[in-house]
């Protein structure tokens, strides 16, 4: 049968470059399983839109290793039976994945990539669950290093103290969790008391919350949920007389929110923590892609899911040139490429070190906080920095 | 898991296990009558309503027995009664010595008493063979492993119980519309097909609510043959609800009248018919009734 | 594969066309490993999978009338089961995870006896509801069944849900280890094919003796009319009960196969989406039959998947990102107008398109 | 000029047929009966004209039915009503869930008239049937038989029709009760209703009745004057149950016959 | 103490928005007896429509406009689908409103992209404020609207004709028929009052405390099944009493979360439905529907 002899794409082409799965000699083939039409459909859409920005200018400009860069997006919609029989149908066509949206799924196969399929994987998400694959590379810091870094900002600036309680509002699942791993370590050693309230994505009041928190006193909120979360808790909590700050993981706001009812709760005492630059951000990088963005995709706005897309694909583009400098564009190569990989950094504030699987590629973090007058809506409050506490950090603990 | 409660041997006497005074017949010469049926000062009383008021009579072994009355009187309260689907209030129903008040309907089924239903109460789209062979549930024993694995005895029994399902509906006038599904037969075929359905219960005790309801004269006489001929060749006791007066006069041995949930008479028809309270409750003088009533009792 | 055309010819005169279709058809999908790509076997597979579970949510809501819009907590039960039954306890993704490491077929077992015992604990309350309240009050076993899934961490992995062992019978192993057939390689997908296929096969045989047979009268007799069934001597309410716990067997015997196509456990999988479109499928294919079952159940696992997959090639359908419709919003809007029109234009699911074409097929050979 | 023209009207369910070639006549203020077996077609008839075939996957297959010189074929079953045209479906088919007050209003929702008149309707329909008054509450559902079916009757009339389709109205109904339903039919008609009554108990339906026609597998037997219909041996024998001696006796000799119900060996 | 009273109230006033979107679901289920799955993309309909237009022509006009476009998307639904399948199971039409919501909700998620759209209501972020206690003024809002159109249609069911059609056509839509019902008008207009309901629902769930109508708010109106079963399917009584039960039990779970870990965390979004479970154990067709019939 024809799936008899199928070989394994191995080969060798003139240049004398080893190619495998997903690179012929004119194309390199990477996969997007991405969700446009379910409950992360904003973030996919940017990320996934960012992508297809970058690999356009990369052909334009020559393409990589003389091959232009071909994107296949699977919209998944959140639903894991899709996502992973999307991966199945991608996988032997492509090299690797620019993307993948929804941890749990990066979970469900994860198995399948590092026991045969070794492609690598770049997931659009930052649980420190993921880490530990060579395959599967998590670009930035880690929810946990990201809500350490975000109190300590709160501590530095005298916002909270010692012996303060302070209140933590996350996703159940993955995200939630893991950032609540790092609150919990935070406030260990700043000597705080967590007060939790587990919400779901479906919970869009947060009047109750709100009302726990504040009958539990607490001096200042995390939340690591969705950005309609966040604003309600903001908004709530303003237009109630309970002022405290409220911090946020960098998945916890979107400029859109800034037009309702909480945009100006949001820009009053709101920060967000996150592993780049905001795309609003005076630098050089941010504010090419902003230009390129919004040249390429007039009717969409700018958000940190450009950023953070553009700044995966630019990896996986930088790891492709240096799998073609030592000829090897087959899955392996492109591993090894990644492993060497210890200074990358692509003008969004931070630098990224791939060398160790089991880390984060960074354990710094930009404090920015919401502003309508910006595109993108953030400006940075703080440079990218380490906390003290988040250098000594371990993971899995 | 549902075979535990077959009734062993799943005979046409069909009394339930541990039923003491009575073992299970087996053979068609075999002819005990099936045991007397004794309702003693049964009440039902709805919200506000009190359908059935200490009502009491006995249905003798293998007799038919009428229970008429003005609508609204009780007649059908007392066949739910009888059946399970009511719990009376007070008062108890028994057959030979085991007691059925509060009896679910399934367990009073075993027990071998069958009912039909006044409003219908067919599947629209089963055929009139597979309505008719639920009737004969309570008398196989097939549960859900015998028949998702086919086993030869499912399979043998499915067929004894199809072909004795023919022979009723060849009894009752049916054999030509097995195939057909019951909601689209006329009404008074689907009278017909609850009758067969009852029928396939082999019971000792037969509940009829309106047999005849909907048939023309000749078709009320046909059924009325076919209850006579259950009677004569089954040897059961029969319960009749009718308001045909005609049909009641030839079939029953003995009546009894409710108005407004209370026994206002009982005896022979003859009796009944003349009684002055009967007459004024339930019969009229209507000329009609008078008529029909004659006209039936031309033909004995 | 001569043997097998061979071996029937002598009963040939006595065969149906239909009997010739069942042939043609169970060879084509005995042979289908050896010429499909992995990505096509897992849908089939996916498909196998929500057949049976379709056969037991028809057993219950077509057959009985018990409307369940919770049928995704029992296949929830039987994947997860099994992944304790047979998982071996230890860390996994830094969670302490417990398992009871026992031989996988007795997991498959115990993993379906469980999901049945789940269902006969919910029995009391499907024995007091009907109607649209039961589908509604059923709906209440998909939140508490995802919030066990999150909160229960030892036992399910949580978010992430927890790796599924891989199915061992009689020492053959259905991983990825390369097997090489006929100069195929089998992985999970072509190995647990077969072991769908016969999972299937059983199951299908068995529900349709079930509704074939007295226990099926008395289900319908049920969901027609319920007093008049207990009248004719059906134990009604222990009827429901059984016919709940049957439903959710065969629910955890599906969960069980999703959990081994699977080959991961993760518990946004088993949510009120996947419960709705159990209901399609059984609505689609016809209620209260096998075939029913079996077709919708094709029907809506692949339908999605051929539409995803082919979307490039529809018109109309722009590039994700370019602002018109994306191939994942066209496959939404086709898999919606779908499930109406097939409802619309074939009243009693497309089962019935099949009986007047293999009516003429049988008129014209004769 | 009849009130109603049921002309070569054929009706099919599926593959099989109901009516074949049926035309009947209600004259204006007339009554109509028409008697027939079991599966004779009768109900089919009255479904035809009714326009409520498609309830039943039925298809007219030709023929017409005027009302008064109108055609209804292209109406639905609510604009015959709205014609005048009323139908007491067989069997009951109260509205269970409902309580007696709703159905009977419910009954009232195609006719015409204010308050005034629906008032008048009600106590007349009270008056008729004492017991419909006592139980307004209650839930017609929870009736017993022959009280669903003076509501049933009740609900109809409650829409003043023009010309009133009985499906055997005294279906269930305790003797005396009957009795009076004849009573009522003839009153109502008195006040200028027409009625098309298909009735079991054929001789009072004979009786009111001024036409009559006998339909058997579909088709139209017998038909005439109602008096003269009640005289003919065929109609006396099947429909009244009237028997002259010797049939008697074949009759009886025939059940001896008949097939006998052994007792069940297993 | 204020914590109880507060989360009291709280709990109310979001309980009325899910009475607002129980009464939809009730509407339908009196008029055809159907589980309506589309009810959530009826939601979104009017919500869009209302949030598009209030920058042009001002909140009321467009609310206006938002409640009839919801309406004229319900009737649509209804003639152009539920029509066809008249005299089907009910259980098959739900399903088709299954297909018809998939159909609804991805041209709506399609429109509002990724976007999140203020309705400009006139209530804002203002409190109302007695003593100790503080209740944003959309909520007092919602709570009134709900009381209101409950009451209206709780009288219109009972004493129009409109209400007796619809009830009639339900239960046995041959008979109805044979009384003169227009069917398909009697189930256009429920599905235009359910689509209008909707609209109604939509505001009050989409303005403050929520950020504003997104994608994701039709995930919202699924709460509101627990609602309408609990109060009785076939009862507008029941939909105000369900919903505000929910709102309730939502409210103080989430509120003494802390009190109740050994439950799990994230207890809140469960808890409606034990107390539904536990309700319907209790009364089996919820606290007001009506009770199965038993008779024979
Ligand atoms: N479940 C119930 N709830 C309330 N009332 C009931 C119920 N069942 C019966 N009734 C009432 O009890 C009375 C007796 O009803 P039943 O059905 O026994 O009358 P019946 O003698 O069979 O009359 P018919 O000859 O008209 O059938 C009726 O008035 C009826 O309304
Ligand atoms: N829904 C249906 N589907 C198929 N056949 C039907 C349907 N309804 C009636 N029929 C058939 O049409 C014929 C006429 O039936 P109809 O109900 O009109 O008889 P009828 O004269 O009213 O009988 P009855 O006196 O028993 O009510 C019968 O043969 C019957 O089987
Ligand atoms: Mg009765
Ligand atoms: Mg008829």
């Amino acid at each position: 049968s024809g799936k008899a002899t199928e070989g394994d794409g191995k080969g060798e082409d003139a240049g004398g470059v080893k190619t495998g799965q997903g690179v012929s000699d004119k194309t390199i083939s990477l996969g997007v399983l991405t969700d446009m039409t379910g409950v992360y459909a904003s973030l996919g859409k940017s990320v996934t839109q960012a992508q297809q920005l970058w690999a356009d200018q990369t052909n334009k400009a020559g393409g990589i290793c003389g091959r232009t860069i071909e994107l296949t997006v699977r919209d998944h919609g959140y639903d894991p039976q899709k996502a992973v029989a999307a991966y199945t149908e991608l996988e032997p066509d492509v090299l690797g994945f620019v993307q993948f949206i929804g941890s749990p799924f990066v979970a469900a196969v994860e198995k399948r990539i590092d026991g045969q399929d070794k492609g690598l994987v770049l997931p659009q998400a930052w649980s420190a669950n993921l880490l530990g694959s060579p395959y599967v590379r998590v670009v930035g810091a880690t929810y946990d290093i990201e809500t350490i870094n975000a109190i300590d900002y709160l501590l530095g600036n005298e916002r909270i103290a010692k012996g303060d309680k302070i209140g933590h509002v996350y996703f159940e699942g993955d995200y939630g969790e893991n950032a609540l791993v790092g609150s919990e370590y935070a406030a260990e050693q700043a000597g705080l008391t967590i007060v939790e309230q587990k919400i779901k994505p479906t919970d869009n009041d947060m009047s109750a919350q709100v009302a726990a928190l504040k009958k539990a006193g607490v001096k200042a909120i995390v939340i690591s949920a969705g950005p309609r979360q966040a604003a309600s808790l903001v908004g709530v909590a303003a237009a109630g007389g309970f002022n405290v700050p409220v911090v946020g993981n960098n998945s916890a706001f979107a400029p859109q929110l800034l037009a309702t009812a909480a945009g100006p709760a949001l820009m009053k005492d709101y920060y967000i923590a996150s592993s780049t630059l905001p795309i609003g951000s005076d630098e050089a990088a941010p504010k090419k892609l902003a230009t390129e963005y919004a040249a390429a995709y007039p009717d969409d706005g700018l958000d940190n899911g450009v950023v953070s897309g553009y700044t995966a694909a630019s990896l996986y583009g930088e790891v492709l040139k240096k799998a073609c400098e030592s000829k090897d564009l087959t899955r392996e190569g492109v591993d090894k490429a990644l492993l060497g990989l210890d200074a990358f950094s692509t003008g969004f504030g931070i630098t990224h070190d791939f060398s160790d699987p089991a880390a984060p590629s960074t354990r710094e973090s930009v404090i920015m906080k919401p502003d309508s007058k910006v595109p993108g809506g953030l400006k940075v409050v703080q440079e990218a920095r380490v906390a003290e506490p988040a250098e000594g950090f371990t993971f899995g603990g | 898991m549902t075979d535990s409660e077959k009734t062993p041997g799943g005979a046409s006497g069909g009394a339930a296990a541990g039923h003491p005074e009575r073992t299970v017949g087996h053979t068609g010469e075999e002819s005990h009558p099936p045991p007397p049926l004794t309702v003693t000062d049964v009440t039902v009383r709805f919200a506000g309503l009190t359908a059935l008021d200490s009502v009491s009579f006995t249905v003798e072994p293998g007799s038919v027995h009428a229970v008429i009355g003005p609508n609204g009187a009780g007649k059908s309260t007392c066949f739910n009664v009888l059946s399970g689907v009511y719990r009376a209030t007070s008062g108890s129903v028994r057959l030979g010595r085991t007691e059925l008040t509060g009896l679910a309907p399934h367990r009073v089924a075993a027990l071998g008493i069958a009912r039909t239903f006044q409003n219908l109460a067919l599947p629209p789209h089963a055929t009139v063979a597979d309505s008719m062979l639920l009737g004969r549930h309570r008398l196989t024993r097939a549960g859900f492993l015998a028949t998702g694995l086919r086993l030869p005895s499912a399979a043998r029994e499915a067929r004894e119980h199809r072909a004795r399902v023919g022979e009723i509906a060849e009894f009752v006038g049916l054999a030509g519309d097995l195939d057909r599904p019951a909601g689209a037969l006329p009404y008074g075929k689907q009278k017909l097909v609850e009758l067969g359905r009852a029928l396939c219960m082999e019971p000792t005790v037969l509940l009829l609510d309106e047999p005849v309801a909907g048939m023309t004269a000749d078709e009320r006489r046909r059924t009325a043959a076919v209850v006579a001929g259950v009677r004569e060749g089954l040897g059961i006791s029969i319960v009749l609800v009718e308001h045909d007066m005609g049909v009641v006069m030839r079939l029953a041995d003995a009546v009894t009248v409710l108005d407004f949930g209370r026994r206002i008479a009982g005896g022979t028809p003859a009796q009944v018919q003349s009684d002055p309270a009967v007459v004024r409750a339930y019969l009229g003088e209507s000329p009609q009734s008078a008529e029909t009533a004659a006209n039936e009792e031309a033909t004995p | 594969m001569s043997d097998t055309t061979h071996a029937p010819a002598k009963a040939a005169p006595h065969r149906t066309p239909r009997a010739y279709l069942w042939l043609a058809g169970s060879l084509l999908l005995l042979a289908l490993p050896f010429y499909l790509d992995r990505f096509w076997l897992q849908a089939g597979l996916f498909a196998m999978a929500a057949a049976i579970g379709a056969i037991g949510l028809n057993l219950l809501t077509g057959a009985t009338g018990q409307l369940s819009m919770g049928h995704s907590f029992f296949l929830a039960v039987g994947a997860y089961g099994y992944c304790v039954f047979a998982g071996e306890s230890g860390e996994e993704n830094g969670r302490q995870l417990t398992g009871l490491g026992l031989p996988t077929w007795l997991a498959v077992v115990l993993a379906v006896l469980l999901a049945g015992a789940a269902g006969g604990l919910f029995s009391p309350i499907a024995g007091r509801l009907r109607g649209a309240y039961l589908g509604i009050a059923t709906l209440a076993l998909i939140f508490i069944g995802q919030h066990v899934l999150f909160n229960a961490g030892d036992l399910t992995g949580g978010f992430n849900g927890r790796d599924v062992p891989v199915l061992s019978l009689f020492g053959f192993d259905f991983d990825d280890t390369e097997v090489v057939i006929a100069a195929v390689p089998f992985g999970s997908s072509e190995k647990l094919w077969y072991a769908g296929l016969f999972a299937l096969l059983v199951g299908g045989l068995f529900a349709r003796g079930v509704l074939r047979g007295r226990p099926g009268r008395a289900m319908n007799a049920i969901r027609d009319h319920r007093i008049a069934a207990g009248v004719m001597g059906v134990p009604v309410a222990r009827y429901r009960a059984a016919v709940f716990v049957l439903s959710s067997m065969y629910a955890g015997l599906a969960g069980v196969l999703i959990a081994l196509i699977f080959q991961r456990t993760v518990p946004d999988y088993f949510g009120m989406i996947l419960a709705l479109e159990y209901l399609a499928m059984i609505v689609i294919g016809g209620l209260g039959t096998v075939a029913g079952a079996v077709v919708g159940a094709a029907f809506v696992a692949l339908l999605p998947q051929l539409l995803t997959h082919y979307s490039d090639s529809l018109p109309l359908v722009a590039d994700p990102g370019s602002g018109g419709v994306t191939p994942g919003e066209a496959s939404r809007y086709l898999y919606g107008a779908a499930i109406v029109a097939v409802v619309l234009f074939l009243p009693g699911g497309l089962t019935r398109l099949s009986v007047p074409m293999v009516r003429r097929f049988s008129r014209e050979k004769s | 000029m009849a009130a109603l023209e049921v002309r070569a009207l054929s009706v099919g369910y599926g593959p099989v047929r109901a009516l074949h070639e049926v035309s009947l006549d209600v004259p204006p203020g007339g009554i109509t009966a028409v008697l027939g077996g079991n599966g004779a077609g009768k109900s089919t008839l009255l479904r035809a004209i009714s326009r409520t075939l498609g309830f039943h996957r039925g298809t007219a297959g030709g023929g017409t039915v005027h009302f008064d010189g109108r055609p209804l074929d292209g109406l639905g079953a609510a604009g015959v009503v709205a014609a005048g045209v009323v139908q007491v479906p067989e069997g009951r088919q109260v509205f269970a869930r409902m309580t007696v007050a709703d159905n009977l209003r419910a009954g009232a929702l195609g006719a015409r008239g204010g308050r005034k008149r629906y008032a008048a309707s009600l106590a007349e329909v009270h008056e008729l049937f004492p017991v419909l008054a006592d139980r307004a509450g209650q839930r017609a559902g929870l009736l017993s038989g022959g009280e669903q079916q003076m509501l049933a009757l009740a609900r109809g009339l409650m829409a003043r029709p023009r010309l009133l389709l009985l499906d055997e109205p005294s279906l269930g109904l305790a003797p005396l009760v009957a009795a009076r339903i004849g009573e009522t039919i003839r009153r109502i008609n008195d006040t200028g209703t027409s009625v098309l009554l298909v009735e079991q108990n054929a001789s009072m339906a004979l009786r009111l009745a001024s036409r009559a026609y006998v339909l058997e597998v579909g088709e139209v037997t017998l038909e005439g004057d109602a008096a003269e219909l009640a005289a003919s041996d065929e109609v006396r024998r099947r429909y009244l149950g009237v028997v002259d001696e010797t049939a008697a006796e074949d009759a009886d000799r025939a059940q001896e016959s008949a097939p006998v119900l052994r007792r069940w060996t297993a | 103490m204020t914590t109880f009273v507060e989360l009291l109230l709280g709990g109310l006033s979001m309980g009325s928005v899910y009475a607002l979107i129980a009464l939809g679901f009730v509407v339908i289920f009196k008029a055809t007896e159907v589980v309506n799955f589309a009810h959530a993309s009826l939601l979104l309909a009017g919500g869009y429509v209302t949030a598009v237009l209030h920058d042009d022509i001002g909140f009321w006009p467009a609310l206006g406009v938002g409640i009839a476009g919801a309406a004229v998307v319900g009737s649509a639904v209804e003639y152009t689908v539920m029509r066809r399948y008249r005299g089907a199971d009910h259980s098959v039409l739900a399903i088709v409103t299954i297909g018809v919501d998939i159909l609804l909700t991805t041209e709506l998620t399609r429109r509002i992209g990724t976007d999140v759209l203020a309705l400009g209501d006139p209530w804002g972020d203002k409190l109302l404020t007695v003593g100790d206690i503080t209740i944003a003024q959309t909520r007092v809002a919602a709570f009134v609207a709900a009381a209101l159109l409950i009451t209206v249609f709780l009288l219109a069911f009972r004493y129009t004709t409109w209400g007796v059609s619809m009830r009639a056509a339900a239960e046995n839509p041959q008979t109805a028929a044979l009384m003169g019902v227009r069917l398909g008008r009697v189930s256009l207009s429920a599905w235009a009052v359910a689509g209008s309901l909707a609209a109604v629902a939509a505001l009050f769930l989409t303005v403050f405390p929520t950020p504003g109508l997104e994608r994701a708010t039709s995930l919202a109106a699924l709460k509101a099944f627990p609602a309408a079963i609990l109060g009785g399917l076939d009862s507008t009584t029941g939909a105000l009493a369900g919903g505000l039960i929910v709102g309730v039990t939502e409210s103080f779970a989430t509120g003494y979360q802390s009190d109740l870990t050994f439950l799990g965390r994230g207890f809140g979004d469960l808890a409606p439905y034990l107390v539904m479970v536990a309700v319907l154990l209790i009364r089996p067709a919820g606290l007001f529907g009506t009770k199965e019939l038993a008779r024979v």
